[in-house]
């Protein structure tokens, strides 16, 4: 029992004598899983070639970033929103940088039968009818008859926000509702293409050219309506779109800045296209 | 007749155990002298076990019993100035039921005295045989020391654990009834090692059976319990107590074991 | 003549019991043999060897493999001697019948916690509190205090059945409480410690609401250097990422594959505790 | 005297080198980290958890709508759900359970017995987030086909995560049971048996009565870990806020997403509480209404235990 105390106490004191060796390149990433699959195949192109170590977590989706961020866990938070007021005060200590990288469409998925049957189209008014759940059968806007199942993005994600302001001017007055939250966009994305009549909030480079889910146009004010694609983001004329951004606490130095230069040089913006989204360029 | 010129290593004064309020044994004086044995003797329930694990004060350990009275030990007092360590190494216990430790016959033989010495393998080879012969057991385990231990009879296991108490060496060899479960051969191996290890320890011998008392003793203790209570009856050699018994208890016993 | 009411009752009672055991336990192997199966597809050496690529649609479960790994020496090196020290304390130092009660009705509490308030305690203290952010020895940790009650329990139990005799002979040979303690009580109770622990890390290993907010991260840890601020991979955590995705054929394959990989583990260290949990129950009958 | 005398001149080691015993500090120290982080985490819970209930004194645990973001925090869905999902795991598992525990103990000679224990015990070991896998996988689109008539809302339902559940806690309460069914002596049956009784007869009056004490405690653990369940129940139960049913034996709700503590508590919500007081003790208050629950049920099987060992020898 001597020998083994003795080690035992020093494992539980490791932690105060471990940590002295730092030393290693070492870049901490936290946020929301839209911006996260370029990041990712970024970070492992730079761990392959430069020997960095660069963690990557999407707990907590943008406001899980921009919270690690504003306290210093992580150095670089993804997020898929500007950053807000609300924002700024929470973190009244941290000035946020925030880098854009990128643009993303926000597309409002249908699964593949309720596009099926002639519901391709839906008016801001009509969303909020069925964000309010005021209409719960598709064939109430001339669909399939079935119940609607509208896949909440949780609230503290960038996808959320960006959809709230768009929909209720801004996040703060969209009204309470209850509907069944999805967290990461793959999880969205699996529960819109596994069900037959649900709709949900996703990014739209992850609905672009995929089975089972749709992507449905936005019927402007004006009658006419706007299918979400690359062209119809750019030019502004699709009106549901946000920028991805790198954000860092104060100016970004050292290994920080060369991976955003990085993710901004044409190797990087390439993987932004590759994934789907649209680069600054 | 005690033999004079040898000196007195144990004398027990007025020692007195109760459980809670309830007496066992009361006011029991006696001396051990060395190179002797002393066989405390007298009917089941006479507190002679009792007696026996005051002596190596294995009776501290159950809290409900209180122990009144004195035992000195070369002089000294058995309950100040010991360390209970030494005292126990000092004062050699055998159980009456042998128990085994796990592991092979020589880990058994080794396992109180390898606590108390560093001992290396040449050492410990040597002692194991020595105290082997002692207990008269060498002879049936010399070729498979290093089997387990469970395998061996009774008797042996019985042996095998005077060998371990042997090992460290004790002055006082106190013996709780060890042949009462074991066949003719065993007992009489052992009351032969108890005879021979007379001249170099003394013995307390524990037992009911009267033969075995007149074969092996020098000296005779008689306990006997009296309205439920040990006392002491007698004390003497064994000729003047099996001769002439002057209590009618002694006498009592004396009939019903012949 | 036995009444007929009472046969047909018997008759029905062994009918229901043949029944409903044959229904669970055919249920319980098929989907046991459906989740080798697909395991098994997707298995492959290089699966198991290769780095982790574009979150977890490519490329294998190397680093997963070795968090678990990490994780699981941690919690055996935490748990052993804290739960060691625990019982000891418990069976022999101390005496007073009352205080070895509230210990053991303590251990029973400690054994109902749900894991997910470990992780959230581990989140407040460790990951933000102490400021470590997250890290593979606070993983550890908690997964080793999250299974502790269940090895000091068989520990104590094992304890507990060894006869006064051998005690009380050890004492009578002059020997120490700590000589004791270490050539009488522990290897005789080892047994059953032994597998208590590994039955725990068992279970410990497959958890991942403790290890979610305070260990694990999606990509990028390979080895830990230093505690603070150094995450790792795991597979349980990886397999419920996986699962959100499983819309994708590639990723669903993954994660069957990391979910064998996580069972054989179970099954590897369940299976060195058996030999163990043998003896135990022969020690219990002597 | 050859060796003997050797042997008594040697240093005695006896004498010990510290003035205290080191495995007994040791010992101290190690439990003292066990208690000095229990009743940390107890603490935790209790500061950081109590704030919400002086702040919304019982609507916290009566009223059913938490939206975090205008800070009004009710909790009476989330416990609704888990009582729900947990007792129908219960209700769903042991006919199953307690069928194989009988089939295996009574009936199924040694040789099979052992096997199939082994092969339960296994499963008992199988991590949750397995469970989870396969429930995503198969349960999901299951429990969406064959109860379509109810118009199940989606595949994530109550049922489902009671569904999961059950199978989760089936092993762990089916080898207990069987223990506790072993554990009554051969004789019993032998003696009923030879009375003329059926197996039935036997099993109901001879060997039922001394095993009741070891099932409860069996269901009781099962119950526990049901309620303690996050991941695999944070995959199938839909996670929606809110949800509860105005009465409360109406089939609906089982057919529609809803949240159980442990699933709100196992989401990304912690992350964007912590910084916000209010929401931060609303999260740990949930917590610790979780960890009253687990402490009435342990309490419970212990007095069941209790119970049982005092009529045992009565």
């Amino acid at each position: 029992m001597k020998k083994i105390g003795w080690i035992v106490l020093a494992i539980l004191l490791l932690p105060s004598i471990l940590n002295a060796k730092e030393g290693e390149v070492k870049i901490k990433i936290q946020g929301s899983t839209t911006v996260n699959p370029v990041i990712s195949e970024a970070a492992e192109i730079l761990r392959a070639e430069r020997g960095w170590t660069i963690y990557v977590d999407t707990q907590g989706g943008s406001s899980g970033g921009i919270s690690a961020v504003g306290e210093g866990f992580v150095d670089i938070g993804m997020i898929s929103k500007p950053i807000s007021e609300a924002d700024r005060n929470k973190y009244a200590s941290a000035n946020f940088e925030s880098f854009k990288i990128g643009i993303d469409g926000l597309a409002l998925v249908v699964s593949q039968p309720v596009w099926d049957s002639g519901i391709q189209f839906l008016s801001k008014k009509q969303i909020q009818q069925l964000y309010e759940r005021k209409i719960l059968n598709w064939k109430e806007l001339g669909g399939q008859d079935s119940k609607v199942v509208f896949y909440n993005k949780e609230p503290g994600r960038g996808t959320w926000e960006v959809f709230s302001n768009w929909a209720y001017g801004s996040y703060k007055n969209s009204p309470l509702v209850a509907h069944p939250e999805v967290g990461a966009n793959e999880e969205a994305k699996n529960k819109v293409a596994f069900h037959n009549s649900a709709i949900t909030q996703l990014s739209y480079a992850w609905a672009e050219n995929s089975e089972r889910i749709k992507a449905i146009g936005i019927q402007l004010p004006t009658g006419e309506s706007v299918m979400p694609t690359k062209e119809t983001i750019m030019s502004g004329e699709y009106p549901l779109s946000r920028s991805l951004f790198l954000v860092t606490n104060g100016k970004p130095t050292g290994y920080q800045k060369e991976f955003i230069d990085f993710i901004l040089s044409d190797r990087g913006q390439e993987l932004v296209k590759k994934y789907g989204y649209l680069s600054v360029r | 007749m005690t033999n004079l010129h040898s000196s007195k290593v144990l004398s027990v004064k007025n020692i007195s155990v109760s459980a809670g309020d309830e007496p066992i044994v009361k006011d029991v004086s006696f001396d051990l002298y060395s190179n002797e044995i002393l066989t405390l003797m007298g009917p089941s329930g006479s507190g002679k076990s009792t007696l026996l694990r005051v002596l190596n004060r294995l009776a501290d350990l159950e809290s409900k019993l209180n122990v009144t009275g004195d035992v000195t030990c070369c002089g000294k007092s058995i309950f100040e100035n010991y360390s209970i360590y030494f005292l126990r190494k000092k004062i050699g216990l055998v159980f009456q039921k042998p128990c085994i430790f796990p592991g092979s016959i020589m880990r058994n033989v080794l396992f109180g005295v390898r606590h108390h010495l560093k001992l290396d393998r040449k050492e410990a080879d040597g002692l194991a045989e020595e105290v082997l012969k002692k207990a008269h057991l060498w002879d049936e385990v010399k070729d498979r020391l290093n089997k387990s231990a469970s395998i061996l009879s009774l008797g042996q296991k019985q042996r095998l654990c005077f060998a371990r108490v042997l090992a460290a060496d004790p002055e006082i060899l106190l013996l709780d009834e060890p042949t009462s479960s074991l066949d003719p051969h065993s007992t009489h191996e052992i009351e032969e090692a108890l005879l021979e290890m007379k001249q170099t320890k003394s013995i307390i011998l524990v037992t009911h059976q009267l033969a075995q008392g007149r074969r092996v003793s020098d000296r005779i203790v008689f306990l006997s319990s009296k309205e439920g209570v040990g006392r002491l009856i007698e004390q003497g050699s064994v000729e003047d107590l099996v001769s002439c018994p002057k209590t009618k208890e002694l006498k009592r016993y004396l009939i019903s074991e012949v | 003549m036995v009444s007929s009411i009472r046969i047909w009752k018997n008759q029905l009672f062994i009918l229901l019991v043949y029944l409903s055991g044959f229904i669970t336990v055919s249920l319980l192997f098929l989907g046991f043999i459906l989740l080798l199966s697909k395991g098994f597809q997707s298995l492959s050496l290089e699966f198991l060897l290769s780095p982790m690529r574009e979150g977890g649609i490519s490329g294998g479960i190397f680093y997963q493999i070795l968090g678990t790994l990490i994780l699981a020496i941690t919690t055996l090196f935490i748990v052993f001697p804290l739960s060691m020290g625990f019982a000891l304390v418990k069976s022999i130092y101390i005496q007073k019948a009352f205080v070895k009660k509230t210990m053991e009705l303590f251990l029973y509490i400690l054994n109902g916690i749900p894991s997910v308030l470990f992780g959230i305690f581990g989140f407040f203290f460790f990951v933000k509190y102490l400021g470590w952010g997250k890290s593979w020895f606070t993983g550890g940790f908690l997964l080793a205090m999250m299974i502790l009650p269940t090895t000091t329990l068989a520990l104590s139990e094992g304890i507990n059945r060894i006869s006064s005799e051998y005690i009380e002979n050890g004492l009578a040979l002059g020997m120490r409480k700590t000589q004791i303690i270490f050539s009488i009580i522990l290897p005789q109770s080892f047994s059953s410690f032994l597998s208590g622990v590994l039955l725990g890390l068992a279970r410990a290993v497959g958890e991942t609401a403790p290890i979610m907010f305070t260990a694990t991260i999606f990509s990028g840890a390979t080895i830990p250097t230093g505690v603070k601020e150094s995450p790792i991979l795991s597979l349980p955590y990886h397999i419920f990422n996986l699962v959100q995705e499983s819309y994708h054929p590639q990723a669903l394959s993954n994660a069957w594959g990391s979910s064998l990989v996580l069972i054989m583990l179970v099954i590897l260290i369940s299976g060195i505790a058996l030999p163990f949990r043998l003896r135990a129950h022969e020690e219990a009958k002597v | 005297m050859g060796i003997l005398v050797f042997v008594s001149s040697k240093a005695i080691l006896s004498k010990p080198t510290f003035p205290f015993s080191v495995t007994g500090a040791f010992s101290l120290i190690f439990t003292l980290v066990s208690l000095l982080f229990f009743c940390g985490m107890a603490l935790f819970l209790l500061i950081q958890g109590s704030p919400i209930f002086f702040q919304e004194q019982l609507s916290f645990i009566t009223d059913a709508d938490w939206f975090y973001r205008i800070n009004q925090y009710g909790a009476a869905s989330m416990i609704y759900g888990t009582i729900l999902v947990s007792f129908l795991a219960i209700v769903l598992s042991l006919p199953f359970a307690l069928g194989s525990a009988i089939l295996t103990s009574e009936f199924l000679p040694n040789s099979i017995r052992v096997y199939v224990k082994s092969f339960i015990e296994l499963l008992a070991g199988i991590p949750s987030v397995v469970y989870g896998l396969l429930g995503v996988l198969f349960l999901r689109p299951l429990i969406f086909k064959w109860f379509a008539p109810f118009s199940p809302e989606s595949g994530d339902t109550l049922l489902t995560a009671s569904v999961i559940l059950a199978v989760m806690i089936l092993p762990t309460v089916m080898s207990l049971s069987e223990d506790a069914l072993r554990g009554v002596s051969k004789e019993h049956r032998e003696v009923a048996l030879s009375l003329g009784l059926t197996r039935l007869e036997t099993f109901v009056h001879g060997v039922l009565p001394r095993a009741i004490p070891g099932i409860i405690a069996a269901v009781l653990l099962g119950l526990g870990r049901a309620l303690g369940e996050t991941i695999a129940v944070y995959l199938v139960i839909g996670r929606a806020d809110n949800r509860l049913s105005d009465s409360l034996f109406s089939l609906k709700p089982l057919f529609e997403a809803g949240q159980t503590i442990t699933s709100k508590l196992g989401g990304s919500e912690l992350y964007i509480a912590y910084g916000e007081p209010t929401h931060w003790s609303a999260m740990i208050g949930l917590g610790l209404i979780l960890f009253v629950f687990v402490g009435v049920i342990v309490a419970m099987g212990e007095a069941v235990n209790w119970l049982g060992r005092k009529y045992q020898h009565g």
